[in-house]
């Protein structure tokens, strides 16, 4: 798995997608999650170079994501990809598995960060059942697991938007949280996005 | 489309009234008045009945105004203010909140088109929130 | 004399972290440090971790630092650079208080020799205030 | 009773001992009552002429000071002076009676405004016992009954020293603000000094 690439691409698609999440944060909170993903994923992608080892790529990422986003994604996303790294360690290549175990690690940091269970309408209700459906295809591969995880990372995405908020800025807004996507759920479809097309390609 | 229910938050500081304003109105999406009445008329520390009035006629959109006060003679100017009000006019009400906190939950129930009462509570909900 | 211990004020506002420390200072007769980290690097709406980094080794006296933030972003920033320090240093922790109420209870306590669970404690207690 | 000579005194005697004020305000609170005060005083004796009626005198005096003063003390110190020229109405002429119905109007208009009892280490402890001291010696007319109020205001304010705030800032300070004298208890001795003086030299 080339972590790298990976965050190069999350980077591309985050910029390109900036507006639609911006949209997204306007209708339940203010407006910045597009452009703060972006400030920090184009930081973070300067930040980077092909010849770090893969865990090191991601724990630079998230640290430059921690600093330089400026909203509350930071530190979710800067912990999830820290945590990630983390759990990669020093190795120089990194199979299914091991990959599985790091974002079954970026959850865990997630969670123990903002404190948000699956239904509260977050990014974690994208990401957490994306995590559980790659691990139960990881024995197939790590494209094909990628590819679950997208799966399952746009269905909780979605199911995002009958949702009433229960964490982060949109809580405010109580029952009028109701019919919108949470953005970092939205967000959070793109990293897995990024992480089928490099599986893919590798 | 109706008038929002506006709101005043006076301080002692102008620079966290203002600033109180500033995120305040991120969440009300442009659509709520969002006043600061904040420090002495000649911008120290203190507060000015003067700059409260001006600031609540400036939120009132004819659906009321909600104050939310930071420290002891914050509550006591706005308290003397309503004292003052003619009957008749629109409502002022003065929220019992945590001052950033409430400013931020009213300016949100304000913007979802709640009426006085309920952007009143809002505001006071916010004591409840916890943040560790 | 000993060391006081610092408070550090976290918020998405620049404006409204430096009034809030403006205020709390006017509590702690200048021997406590209050350092504002507000808004994004660049002086816009967001919350900095290296901002709150600057402000919490420049409030540190030597006995201890309590952070206070505004909302969602700032307390994960403080959780995210807590989670970050190493062993050893001295003691930081984030108080569950409201933004300005605790700011300045907590400047009161450190202002009177609180030591860091003290001053944590006083700021919690702001939760309490009532203003009606 | 002459009102507009009063304020013009209680002016002349908080500008003169501003420093102290602000002195006894530093140790418990913020450091700036007698600044306070004497700004708001001096705006009022502006506002004030010698030809408004006794009760007019108090009211645009209260007005004032809501206005001007910029701290506690403005709201406070305001209401209790408008509350008395209301007590006072259009008399052209004011007796003790009158003068004593329009202290314990200020009292009770003080008390509702800032919701303080007696005990709270502020103004209150002063102002409640010279109000009643005022009224147990009305009987033998005003100078005696406002020397019998200063008397009692100062020795309330003395008694603050022991005593822990319960309201306003000094309450910040918990324990700590016990063993020093509460500003305003200290400001409204001077509002009972000015009252004695003038009714003595009338
Ligand atoms: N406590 C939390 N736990 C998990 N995710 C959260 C939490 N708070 C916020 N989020 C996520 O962050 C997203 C908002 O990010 P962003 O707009 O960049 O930050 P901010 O709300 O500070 O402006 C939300 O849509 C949500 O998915
Ligand atoms: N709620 C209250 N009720 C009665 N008196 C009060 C109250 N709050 C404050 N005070 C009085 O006001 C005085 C402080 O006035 P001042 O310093 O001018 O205002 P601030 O505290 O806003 O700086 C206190 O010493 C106290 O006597
Ligand atoms: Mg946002
Ligand atoms: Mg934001
Ligand atoms: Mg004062
Ligand atoms: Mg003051």
């Amino acid at each position: 798995m080339d972590t790298y690439a990976w965050m190069v691409r999350f980077a591309e698609l985050v910029s390109a997608d900036a507006e639609r999440l911006t949209r997204l944060d306007s209708a339940i909170g203010d407006g910045d999650h597009g452009s703060n993903l972006d400030r920090g994923m184009r930081a973070a992608a300067e930040a980077l170079s092909a010849d770090l080892p893969p865990g090191k790529v991601l724990m630079t990422a998230g640290r430059t994501l921690v600093s330089k986003t400026g909203g509350a994604s930071g530190p979710l996303y800067g912990t999830a990809l820290r945590r990630a790294g983390k759990a990669l360690g020093d190795a120089s290549e990194v199979g299914a598995a091991e990959l599985g175990a790091a974002l079954r690690a970026a959850l865990e940091g997630v969670q123990e960060l903002g404190k948000a269970e699956e239904g509260d309408k977050t990014m974690v209700d994208a990401l957490a059942p994306a995590v559980t459906a790659y691990e139960a295809a990881a024995g197939e591969g790590l494209a094909t697991a990628a590819r679950a995880a997208l799966d399952a990372a746009e269905k909780g995405a979605e199911a995002t938007v009958p949702l009433q908020a229960r964490k982060g800025r949109a809580s405010y807004l109580g029952p009028r949280s109701v019919g919108h996507q949470d953005p970092g759920a939205a967000s959070t479809v793109l990293l897995f996005r990024a992480l089928a097309e490099t599986a893919a390609s590798s | 489309m109706t008038a929002h229910v506006g709101i005043v938050l006076i301080s002692h500081s102008r620079a966290l009234a203002e600033g109180a304003a500033e995120l305040a109105r991120q969440m009300g999406v442009g659509e709520v008045e969002v006043r600061a009445a904040g420090g002495a008329e000649d911008g120290g520390l203190g507060t000015s009945l003067d700059l409260l009035e001006t600031a609540v006629s400036e939120a009132d959109q004819g659906a009321g105004v909600v104050v939310i006060a930071d420290l002891g003679s914050s509550v006591l100017t706005t308290r003397t203010l309503l004292e003052d009000r003619e009957e008749g006019g629109t409502e002022v009400v003065l929220a019992d909140a945590p001052f950033v906190e409430g400013a931020v939950a009213a300016a949100s129930a304000a913007a979802g088109g709640a009426d006085v009462a309920a952007v009143t509570r809002a505001a006071s909900e916010a004591w409840d929130f916890r943040k560790t």
